[in-house]
């Protein structure tokens, strides 16, 4: 089995999409010439020249709003933010824009344009270069938003992505880039659907359901739950944000009668709250204890190391958040 | 026609920018700017530089009639707001007419243009259907876009327009994207895109200008610039006297223009779309006109006196029209004929509008993805 | 008792916040000269002149950005976005610089910055003029939100908030600017605290959570309730949507078993899901059937006034989810 | 010293821009540009036009001594970086240290400053404690934010220092507040904004300058132009050709200057402060300067040539204050007292910040409200 990293996953990807149609194209800062600040674009402006892969000027808003216009005479542009906290800077392309336009203009026109980017804590970038967007992209109708967490799915994901019509938000993750895993063959028509979760690791007790890189943190934590306490994890990776794949969790929670929803985006107004409303909108019956969340605590994410760590949703916690359901 | 009160101030390329020596003069220039720009129209005699070819009356008849239907349709759309026919903000372009129909008739078929929630002539001009157009604005589900976009969204892709936006500028951008695709892919599609005077301060713009230069994007950059945002004078806010000076600071082509005559406009247009197929990147067009009617639907219009409309409607882009027309021996009675036609024809696309039916529910969840 | 519009209620405490502190100032589009798009700020130019009361040319960005840095050396800004959609095109100064440099400061600086304008649906404004941003506010930590939805807790939040020394995002309501209601008299020291919601109607089986607009919807769908199905909802008005009062929600649910929460932002990760999940996370024994949320559909909203009618989570459905909620 | 290889083109007001007149010659103006700004140092005889008084040996003195604390620090935290003591990103400002030095010492008390990210410059030449600072990047509880901002957000506001930023421009707009607040209240204070010449061409520091002309700020803006944004050339993504020329649209005072001689940066700013004071509104200053080291801790410099960089190392900040100082009779053996005595400062800076107890946990949860 071939394995690569996350990092080459995608490169891989977007290597495979623009050598199968002409009309993806890449843009963004750094990207061409230097190969991208964490090289994910890497040797492919050698490859398919200047005209394919765009370094831009500081200019989000309106590189942004380019994708768009492109994408509306069928170019399919994979916009590159250096890091996703600049979705801020272009959130009115982003969601006034790309998310609406199909909306706005009664299906006339499609925007098949991919913004993707890597995003999250843990390497101590402080406020403003660690947030993670995904509940932001998916409070917003019209945008996919897909956050693959291993090398395999960020390939096919990816792949899905650019070929789809509808704009999709790929969220990479700091902490996933140089991870590897098992990749498929290059050049494979490697496809991973979007909108499937993906049952990671297998279990009875409990249903904890996340994605990017707080699947590790699930994982391990399952693992430490197992172990010491004998509680056993089932861990769903969502794989995809919007739309969430219920189904799939439904079915999970059906075995273990309980579910903890994790990420690492702000908990207020997360994801993870809103798998919890779903739950009980659409099959509270489910449960045998109260269905819980955990995100982003709610502070503006700090540098220093040792704040960072109180603040990501990880193991530890996962662990505790666990054992507290358990005794109900 | 009024008289020409003041130096013609239309030229066009190779002239640099004289920026103000000394606070003293800032200050002269600024309230001249406001004396004048703002309450002052330019005929289109003064546009020396310009070379405006006289354009066949065949196609000026045509240009009538576009622009008369054009205003026939924002009546009629201000009539059917004030009955309460059409809520939310609706923006009628009275007097910005010459602006969409000289620009429409100098670019060709598969070239596209992008404007803002102002855009009921942009699509006209663009060829899309008064009757579907009227039904847009009135959430019907004849509308083009069923009724989803209304006044702000005008859309029209086989025509080449690609949509209005109701975010000051974000059209912008959008525009300079077609263009790139059109670069891309080795076309010699060019973009146009309409903008206010108001939006050039934002942020977006100046950054689409720097990327439009530097790729040399085949793009036309189109200030329609009535010296109001809202109702707010230009000069109020702003630190750029002579808007079309200022694009010259990243190496563009830029113009100012009479945004009344549609022939100046056709000329203007055509030289910048010309640059652009030739790969010489974008120009900037900036268009000076005046709009008529209230900044919306509703608009009481106490920020700007009587007579400084009053004195606009004597050089407005229908009455330069009627005149071309009589100057070239076309008589009352010929443009009685189609006053008459384009009248019967915005009367039946309101029928048309009122008799759509409303959308159905179904209709509110699709089109979110494809 | 004194009675006035909710514009005329802003517009007193913007008055009064001037003369009683000269840092107070108003900065936005056509506010100074014209008197604002929706007349909020009439007649302040003429009483406070033009360094008071500043018109800006269409730059959200930076004058969001100049309020910020006026206010770290004791200035309070006002600020108006003229619809609260253009969040979006400032949302770099807002989410990623407001909400978040008193934190990344250290405490050192303090940024008592009010952020205010209209949202809401309800006259065809259509998709970019029509968003309600409050789960969009809330989901980042730093700022608070207010939302009031009467003459009497406008004036005395907006009042409260601009002596705040937080930022404060003070979301206004297009359907709310004509209503009328009682005011407290003139230039009294009428303040509303922030964080504490108000019940505005009791009863005894269903607790209605809501605010800003929905209010009324609610209140009324409380009515036809009551009258044609003999159900009787408590409808508290949270007014603040940052920090949320769930003390006084619980204690509300407390006596009717039945939580739902209602507001006009999108239901997908929006405040009512975020209710929900505290519910089950603080206080799930308290509830006898399981807590709901109601919020915008997702769809982009339609102009069409029959396709807006349609996403709006107004009376009907209100009504429509208590009986399926009675139902359990 | 490296000899003059360009004609000076260091101008200060009155010029007016000169656009290109055509495409070829803006070709040519391109290429020149990329060939000469983009490797060659602008040594500070070449400011012809700009008044630049000798300063007293004694200030000279000290701006070498700040200068060097500048540069030893940022060594000693690379060093650390390398060790794993510093996550995140952290930008030196190693070749920047005139600019910082030379406005810091041309401001008074009183006066603001925002900065970027590659602010440790602008901290220690506005008079924050080192030992403080470098707590700060490596997150311990004596830095001066608690941990919490880290490199990219150092602020002292007791020193007038109100905050660096890791968004690219954003700073910007708050000195234009902070210039807004002293234009409201009639104080005489003026504050400075530091960035990048990449970040020029974000769409706020268009609506910045506009704002900032029209309502004659006393803001001072200073683009650090070290010729790349990250990894990329400026001139690969930009149509401006001469940054310091393009402000002049708005009609602002502007200068470019040699950003690596103090005296050269403090009497350019020194002028624009004066400027501001009087009332007489914003001034652009461009001060041409190279980053030595990589753009981030880390950062291989695979783009750009090793030579590149040692060229400029022959004219760079603190070469260019010792010959200053040597030309004044100041001898080797003082200025080496200096040197051990700023060496053996950062030396106890750097102890002090590896002694800083980590933050307490319960520190996080502080300061997301007042
Ligand atoms: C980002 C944004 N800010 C503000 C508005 C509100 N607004 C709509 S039109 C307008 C004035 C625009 O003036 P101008 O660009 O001159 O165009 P005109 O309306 O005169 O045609 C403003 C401020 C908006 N729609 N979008
Ligand atoms: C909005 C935004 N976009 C991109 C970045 C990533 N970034 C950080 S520094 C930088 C280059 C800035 O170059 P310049 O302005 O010349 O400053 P320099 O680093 O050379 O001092 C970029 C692209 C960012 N921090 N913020
Ligand atoms: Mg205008
Ligand atoms: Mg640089």
């Amino acid at each position: 089995m071939r394995r690569t990293t996350y990092i080459q996953a995608i490169n891989e990807a977007l290597r495979e999409e623009m050598a199968r149609d002409e009309n993806v194209f890449l843009i963004g800062e750094d990207i061409g010439h230097y190969g991208g600040l964490f090289r994910v674009t890497r040797n492919l402006l050698d490859e398919f020249g200047e005209k394919r892969v765009l370094d831009t000027p500081i200019s989000e808003q309106a590189f942004m709003g380019m994708a768009l216009g492109a994408a509306t005479v069928g170019m399919r542009p994979v916009v590159e933010l250096m890091y996703m906290d600049f979705t801020l800077v272009a959130a009115d392309q982003i969601f006034n824009q790309i998310a609406k336009y199909h909306y706005m203009t009664g299906g006339l026109l499609k925007i098949p344009v991919v913004i993707r980017g890597q995003q999250g804590g843990g390497k101590h970038y402080g406020s403003q270069h660690s947030q993670s967007v995904d509940s932001l992209y998916a409070h917003f109708p019209g945008i996919r938003v897909v956050a693959p967490a291993t090398p395999y799915d960020a390939k096919g994901l990816l792949k899905t992505a650019i070929r789809d019509d509808n704009p999709v938000a790929f969220l990479e993750h700091k902490m996933l880039y140089f991870t590897r895993g098992e990749a498929p063959p290059p050049d494979e028509e490697h496809l991973v659907p979007i909108g499937k979760a993906d049952v990671k690791r297998a279990g009875s007790d409990v249903t904890i359901a996340t994605f990017s890189y707080c699947l590790y943190q699930a994982l391990e934590a399952a693992e430490t739950l197992e172990e010491q306490h004998g509680i056993s994890c089932e861990v769903v990776d969502l794989r995809t944000v919007e739309p969430l794949d219920t189904e799939t969790v439904w079915e999970s929670v059906a075995k273990t009668g309980r579910l903890l929803a994790v990420h690492e985006s702000y908990a207020n107004c997360g994801v993870g709250a809103e798998l919890v409303a779903r739950a009980y909108e659409e099959a509270p019956y489910l449960l045998r204890a109260p269905a819980r969340r955990l995100g982003m605590a709610p502070v503006s994410i700090p540098v220093s190391r040792v704040l960072e760590a109180e603040v990501l949703p990880w193991k530890e916690e996962i662990v505790a958040t666990v054992l507290e359901m358990e005794r109900r | 026609m009024k008289p020409v009160e003041n130096e013609p101030n239309v030229e066009i390329s190779g002239k640099s920018a004289a920026a103000p020596n000394s606070e003293a003069e800032a200050e002269t220039v600024e309230s001249a700017v406001s004396a004048s720009i703002s309450t002052e129209v330019l005929p289109s005699d003064s546009a020396t530089e310009l070379d405006v070819p006289a354009l066949p009356t065949e196609m000026l008849l045509e240009m009538y009639r576009k622009a008369l239907a054009i205003r026939l349709m924002e009546r009629a759309l201000l009539a059917a707001a004030e009955e309460g026919q059409i809520g939310g903000a609706m923006h009628t372009a009275i007097g910005h007419e010459a602006n969409a129909v000289g620009a429409a008739n100098a670019l060709r078929k598969g070239d596209y243009v992008t404007c803002t929630y102002r855009g009921h002539h942009h699509g006209l001009a663009w060829g899309m259907d008064p009757g579907r157009a009227i039904a847009e604005v009135m959430g019907r589900s004849d509308g083009f876009a069923k009724g989803k976009g209304g006044s702000m969204h005008f859309v029209s892709p086989e025509n080449g327009m690609m949509g209005a936006n109701g975010i000051v500028a974000a059209q912008v951008p959008h525009a300079a994207g077609l263009a790139l695709a059109s670069h891309l892919r080795g076309e010699d599609t060019v973009a146009i895109t309409f903008f206010g005077d108001g939006a050039l301060f934002q942020g977006v713009m100046h950054e689409t200008f720097n990327m439009a230069a530097k790729w040399k994007l085949p793009l036309i950059f189109y200030c329609e610039n009535n010296r109001y945002s809202e109702m707010t004078p230009i000069w109020r806010t702003s630190s750029i006297e002579d808007i079309f000076l200022f694009p010259r600071a990243y190496g563009m082509e830029t113009m100012q223009i009479d945004g009344n005559d549609v022939e100046v406009v056709h000329a203007a247009v055509s030289k910048a779309a010309e640059r652009a197929r030739c790969g010489a990147g974008p120009t900037f067009i900036e268009g000076i006109t005046y709009r008529l009617a209230g900044h919306m639907a509703g608009d009481l219009e106490t920020y700007r006196p009587a007579e400084e409309v009053e004195k606009q409607e004597a050089y407005e882009p229908l009455t330069v029209l009627r005149q071309k027309l009589t100057a070239r021996g076309v008589d009352e009675a010929s443009i009685a004929v189609i006053d008459e036609e384009v009248d019967e024809m915005i009367e039946d696309a309101v029928d048309f509008a009122e008799e759509s039916p409303w959308p159905d529910a179904a209709e509110t969840y699709r089109d979110v993805y494809v």
